[in-house]
């Protein structure tokens, strides 16, 4: 058996040392060795997005990526997102809006709808569904979802009414084009 | 729409307070089954038929035995040998010998996936390494995968032992069980009848595809007692289930329900659980077992594949006056698909004097099939909800007119005879007729709007719950039924509701085997109906007990003391109210702690109606189909938490929608599956589908004490027909198949312009 | 998984000794998306992944008119359409990244890895084809140039021989008046693969309104990417009409030799090759005629 | 007497007749005057001394959940019909 490899990276903000075989993915390693078990397994294929994180700002699938490859990133996870006295406005706002049944996607939903936010403050519903497009949720219909990402950056932009505008800005399949059009905030 | 909780005198019912256990689950706290950890703990893997139908000659496990790190490995020959006959395990009826086979294959693998042995080691991954060194020899049979095959004369067979009553207990047979509904006189009805649409409608096997895939962590104990933490919706049934599998007696199994991930019916039944302790009791280790999705996919249970034959009659001015149905469904490699549940499904929302349906349950070379919401109805519905739509066109009516005429109310006989009691159904229909989305006009070309309506029965089923009161005035609540989806906030409300307190100070905690009585699956659409049932006769047991300890400290009989908006009062001599805290400060001296505590065996259940509009656009070049706009309407006796309840509704349509449009197991000719992953199995993302619109209809259920009706499943039963239904009005072709994926309406369309071609020629001849 | 070794070299020459070191035993690394899935499903058992992502040179886009684009095998989508010149220059590569997976996925997957995969229905190889672009290819006994037509043999085999590396795209700097389109079918809005991919990218001599270069690339339509010679050919010097569009993309169905899957079948992909072929032109000829301003 | 409602299947057993009379204070009496009228009732209703798993009983509209134990009133209109689950 290959030999384990101690990889340095930084994880919700803390400085990290963990020991990981070549082949356990960063989401094992987050999972198994790190004891972070909010980043959850639905598919390992990358087409459920349940175990999606950020990565150097990137939201990506932790299952298709390995944990030595997380080599001195900077990575966020679920767990990071709340703040000791308070929740992240995203996650308030999943919990005003009924966004969560069974609760197994939320995770990665999170981590998708914060690394929109963080490059696009004032998204559309559009630009919305696009950037949760990699997460799948059996049990919403998305629709609850969608307003609370909505929600939250209308919250965040202080009313300025600019943002998560629902009904407005482009249809799913106009998305490419707009990014050739430069439309869209990156 | 709901009408306001104050309106109809509740404080917290129909109010939509943050579920009790959010917190936990969008902090990533929330410990579902996979999340859980022991000392000592090993991995568990099992190995899976490569083959859809074939006999096992021998299983070599030595070499993988001797990795190092493989700690056991079991196949069929480590469990017991059950009875082959129908029994009564928990709360369901089945056969645990079968139910065993498909645990571990016994000397027979029944389809692709089909479980053969399984091995526990220090490593998932060198619990993977291991299964490639199990040697199996298998001699494989020709795959069954079609119920047309199937039925055929002179059919492989897949179970030796099967028989069913129509064909005697000489003769080997894939049809285990042909059920028959009959009313009136088909002949007289489709002799009065104007107008008669009959089509084949063929659907196509899909799963629940809930993203939690299943898992189990088996701790057996040198005592011979076991402990099984797992993601379930129904901790008993696993008990009931595993101890049945195990040999082991009931009481000597735990099981402590984990955070579940989703369900929709596909976990009410045990794979992984009695592999996890049997490997546990191997090994004197705990072992967790965890699918990978092309293991849910291949060897759990989806729902059935079918084929229906709809023959409907009805008068010029719209009085559906006959109905003739045949229906066959895959049950998979063992019997047991919801073809009853289709026949009596299939026409109930409608007064149809002459009825006859025939219905037939076909075990094919494909999983054995499980619940998946409202089980049965979608595929039904799409059959008989299209030909109404069909028939209201020859008619010219509104779809939603020619059901109202035609529609079930109170004293309605059902399928089986028995009369509805009060039902929704006509509300329902009112409600899209009067929805913004209904009076809008839809314009643009290729673009139709689609209506289907649909039913389901609910089930009842037992429930307990305990309700203690806390010294500062608060309230645990205890219940044995899972949370899928927000069952802690809308049980949580109801206690609050009788006991007059604030949902925050009700402490919802769903518990373990051992913490509560019996409590059946959360399915069924039963949780907030019969779980709620329960919680309200605790929560009112215990009010009963502080009614008396007030009564003490007044010096009155308990009968004199009143309850009301969350005071204790009594009549006269200006005795001063005391709340449920004031009360709680004083339970020591006045006889100890209190705590209520209510069973049911739940009676009434009150049937469920939904109706759902939807509007599409299809690209006529590509045949794809894009979802512009859906609503549901849908009764709901009584919203405890609109929001989770409009969740309901919103979730099982995006589930239709994925059935009618692209959801399907693909086979290929040997009879494996070829789309054993969510790329390829293809579920609606959120570019998918619009917002979704709901329309909460409340006709209480009479004798609930509540009026609650089941909301969880009804929703998925309109969809795959609405947008059938929709389809045709927009590009003028009526789709028989499911799903109606791009390559299946172009067929459709071509051949559509084809014989317009034809005729167009002929005219110009 | 079974038991794999690391390594991450940061030049192309490391890259290259480590490939050449354990032949059939090493398998390159990019973002992934393929091969993790490839490794946990055992259809490739390497001893290797040589993780090539961290290697400068395999990570750059470099853009002049005067010598056209060289771009980073190791480039990951999201860099790709992220790319100032790539949007203006390049829309039809561009949007083809854009296509790919999720944004989870193409924050990982790179245009070099789609290609190296084989798969015959990789979004962004029709667009590479349709623009002309090369593979420069690093191995043990040297470098050698291939044509990005030439590079897929087969369904999930490339013409790369053990220890060869691709490391970039050379990609010519578009002509006055031409522009690319990549357009794609999938049955969902997201996620899925493509049912049929068409790429194709259009010169035109606006002064008496004529195609006068095209090439039209095609996916998932047969075992490898095709170039539809035939096609692109038919197009040349022909005047801008549905004629010659229509008669392109009937060669475009011709040079199909499909399959029924669990995608799609054969019929169907023949029609929609037809129709994509259709849509692809016109949108590259529009996106061509407004180009003019820019160049 | 109640009215007992003969599912399309056991109709074989009542001579083609989809409605009979038959007495008994709850089901399981019920099944026993049943099989006094139509021999061959009990084996295809019952199953080690009480209802089959696969069957349920409807009474004036209700579903019963007392298997043979389940009360029948003077004149209450009886059901068998098959049990079913849901998801």
């Amino acid at each position: 058996m290959a030999k384990k490899v101690v990889v340095e990276a930084t994880i919700n903000g803390e400085q990290t040392e963990f020991l990981c075989e070549p082949r356990q993915s960063l989401l094992e390693a987050l999972r198994d060795i790190l004891e972070l078990t909010g980043s959850k397994e639905g598919c390992l294929t990358g087409d459920c997005g349940a175990c999606t994180v950020i990565v150097d700002g990137r939201p990506l699938c932790s299952c298709l990526m390995l944990g030595v490859e997380a080599q001195g990133k900077t990575i966020e996870t679920v767990e990071g997102l709340a703040q000791p006295d308070s929740l992240h406005v995203l996650q308030q706002k999943f919990l005003e809006h009924a966004s969560l049944q069974c609760g197994i996607c939320t995770p990665g939903f999170l981590m998708s709808a914060k690394a929109l936010l963080d490059h696009n403050p004032k998204p559309t519903e559009g630009e919305i569904r696009y950037a949760l497009a990699g997460n799948l949720c059996r049990c919403t219909g998305y629709d609850k979802i969608v307003r609370a990402v909505a929600d939250a950056a209308q919250t965040r932009a202080s009313g300025t009414g600019r943002g998560g505008r629902l009904g407005s800005g482009p249809s799913a399949s106009e998305q490419t084009e707009r990014f050739l059009q430069g439309q869209e905030v990156k | 729409m709901a009408a306001s909780a104050k309106a109809q005198g509740y404080r917290v019912i129909g109010t939509r307070p943050v579920r009790h256990d959010g917190v936990d689950k969008v902090t990533g706290r929330a410990k579902y089954g996979a999340d859980y950890s022991f000392p000592g703990l090993l991995y568990g893997k099992v190995l899976r038929s490569p083959y859809a139908h074939a006999n096992i000659k021998s299983i070599k496990v030595d070499k993988a035995a001797a990795l190092p790190g493989v700690k056991a490995v079991i196949t069929a020959d480590d469990l017991p040998a059950l009875a082959d006959k129908m029994e009564q395990a928990g709360e369901q009826a089945l056969n645990l010998a079968q139910l065993s086979a498909n645990i571990l294959a016994r000397g027979k693998v029944l389809y692709d996936g089909h479980a053969v042995a399984a091995l526990a080691a220090t490593s998932p991954h060198i619990a993977e390494e291991a299964l490639r060194l199990i040697e199996v020899d298998y001699e494989v049979l020709p795959p069954v995968m079609s119920v047309e095959v199937a039925m055929k004369p002179g059919a492989p067979i897949l179970l030796p032992g099967l028989r069913n009553k129509d064909e005697g207990p000489d003769k080997q047979t894939n049809v285990a069980t042909h059920l028959q509904f009959k009313r009136g006189d088909l002949n007289e009805g489709f002799k009065s009848a104007d107008y008669v649409v009959e089509r084949e409608f063929k659907t196509a096997m899909v799963h629940q595809g809930y993203i939690e895939p299943h898992n189990a962590v088996g701790i057996y104990n040198p005592d011979g007692h076991a402990t099984i933490y797992c993601s379930t919706q129904g901790s008993f049934v696993v008990r009931s289930l595993s101890a049945a599998v195990l040999g082991m007696p009931e009481g000597n199994i735990k099981v402590v329900p984990a955070e579940i991930g989703g369900g929709f019916g596909g976990k009410t039944t045990i794979y992984l659980e009695p592999l996890s302790v049997m490997l546990s009791k191997k090994t004197g280790h705990p072992v967790k077992m965890t699918m990978t999705r092309a293991e849910v996919l291949r060897a759990t249970g989806p729902t059935s594949g079918s084929t229906i034959r709809c023959k409907m009659g009805c008068t010029k001015d719209g009085r559906l006056v006959a109905a003739q149905i045949w229906m066959a469904y895959e049950a998979g490699a063992f019997p047991g698909s919801p073809v009853g549940a289709g026949a009596m499904t299939i026409v109930a929302p409608y007064n149809i004097p002459h009825l006859l349906v025939d219905a037939y349950d076909v075990v094919v070379n494909r999983p054995k099939t499980a619940a998946y919401r409202a089980p049965g109805a979608s595929n039904a519905a799409m059959a008989s909800e299209t030909v109404i739509d069909e028939l209201a066109d020859r008619c010219g009516l509104d779809p939603c007119d020619f059901r109202i005429m035609n529609g079930a109310k109170e004293g309605t006989p059902q399928t089986a005879g028995p009369p509805y009691r009060r039902i929704g159904f006509i509300e329902t229909l009112e409600a899209i007729k009067s929805s913004p989305h209904y009076k809008s006009k839809l314009e643009g070309r290729n673009r139709g709007r689609g209506v289907a309506s649909g039913f389901w029965f609910n089930v009842g089923l037992q429930s307990s719950a305990i309700v203690n009161i806390h010294t500062d005035g608060t309230a645990s609540l205890v219940i044995g039924s899972v949370d899928i989806g927000g069952t802690r906030a809308a049980q949580a409300m109801i206690a609050a509701e009788v006991l007059g307190l604030d949902v925050n100070n009700v402490r919802p905690l769903v518990t373990d085997t051992d913490s509560i009585g019996h409590t059946d699956v959360t399915g069924g659409s039963r949780t907030a109906f019969a779980t709620g049932w329960a919680v309200y006769e605790a929560a009112q047991d215990a009010v009963r007990q502080l009614k008396e300890r007030a009564a003490r400290l007044w010096e009155k009989k308990p009968e004199e003391v009143g309850f009301d908006n969350g005071q204790f009062v009594v009549q006269g001599d200006g005795v001063k109210p005391m709340t449920v805290k004031e009360l709680a400060g004083r339970l020591a001296r006045t006889g100890g702690p209190i705590s209520g505590r209510a069973t049911v065996n739940a009676r009434g259940v009150g049937p469920a109606f939904a109706t759902t509009v939807v509007d599409v656009e299809v690209d006529p070049d590509t045949c794809k189909v894009e979802i512009l706009r859906a609503t549901v309407a849908q009764d709901v006796g009584k919203a405890i938490h609109p929001g989770y309840v409009e969740g309901q509704m919103q979730g099982g349509t995006a589930q239709g929608i994925g059935w009618a449009l692209n959801e399907e197991y693909f086979y290929d000719d040997k009879g494996i599956l070829r789309n054993s992953g969510l790329l390829d199995y293809r579920m609606p993302t959120c570019l998918d589908l619009p917002l979704i619109e709901t329309c909460i209809v409340e006709v209480p259920t009479p004798g609930h004490p509540l009026g609650i009706r089941g909301v969880g499943e009804v929703s998925i039963v309109p969809p795959p027909a609405a947008v059938a239904n929709a389809i045709a009005h927009a590009v003028g072709v009526r789709m028989t198949e499911l799903p109606m994926s791009p390559p299946r309406l172009l067929k459709a369309l071509l051949g559509k312009r084809g014989s317009a071609e034809t005729q167009a020629a002929a005219a110009g001849r | 998984m079974h038991a794999i070794n690391y390594e991450s070299p940061k030049s192309v020459d490391e890259a290259v000794k480590l490939l050449a070191a354990h032949g059939e035993q090493a398998r390159p690394l990019c973002g992934g998306t393929d091969l993790i899935i490839q490794l946990r499903a055992g259809v490739r058992r390497p001893e290797y992944v040589v993780d090539v992502k961290n290697i400068r040179e395999m990570r750059r886009i470099e853009f002049s008119m005067q010598h056209g684009l060289q771009l980073g095998a190791a480039v990951p989508c999201i860099e790709v359409y992220e790319n100032g010149d790539m949007h203006k220059y390049y829309p039809g590569l561009t949007e083809a990244a854009h296509l790919i997976g999720s944004l989870q996925i193409q924050s990982r997957a790179s245009v070099g890895g789609n290609l190296c995969n084989g798969s015959p229905a990789a979004d962004t190889t029709p667009a590479l084809i349709a623009l002309g672009a090369k593979c420069r290819v690093v191995g043990p006994g040297g470098e050698r140039i291939v044509p990005v037509e030439d590079f897929c043999i087969a369904p999930g085999r490339t013409v790369l021989q053990p220890g060869e590396l691709l490391v970039e795209f050379q990609i010519p700097s578009p002509a006055r008046n031409s522009s690319d389109a990549y357009l794609r079918f999938i049955p969902r809005n997201e996620m899925d693969i493509a049912v049929v991919g068409v790429g194709a990218s259009v010169t035109l001599d606006l002064n008496d309104d004529r195609i006068s270069e095209a090439r039209v690339a095609l996916a998932a339509v047969g075992p490898t990417p095709i170039f539809a010679r035939e096609a692109s050919q038919a197009l040349a010097g022909k005047r801008i009409n549905d004629e010659a569009i229509e008669r392109a993309a009937q060669l475009a169905i011709a040079a199909t030799s499909p399959i029924d899957d669990m995608r799609g079948t054969a019929e169907f992909r023949r029609h929609v090759t037809g129709v994509l072929t259709r849509r692809t032109l016109a949108k590259a000829i529009e996106r061509a005629r407004s180009a003019q301003t820019t160049r | 007497m109640a009215t007992v409602v003969i599912p399309a299947q056991l109709r074989k057993l009542t001579g083609g007749k989809d409605r009979v009379s038959a007495s008994g204070r709850n089901i399981g009496r019920l099944i026993e005057d049943l099989e006094r009228q139509f021999p061959g009732f009990k084996e295809q209703l019952l199953q080690d001394g009480d209802l089959k798993p696969s069957i349920a009983v409807s009474i004036d509209g209700e579903m019963g959940t007392g298997g043979i134990l389940e009360p029948v009133g003077e004149d209450s209109e009886v059901f068998f019909l098959p049990a079913l689950g849901g998801g």
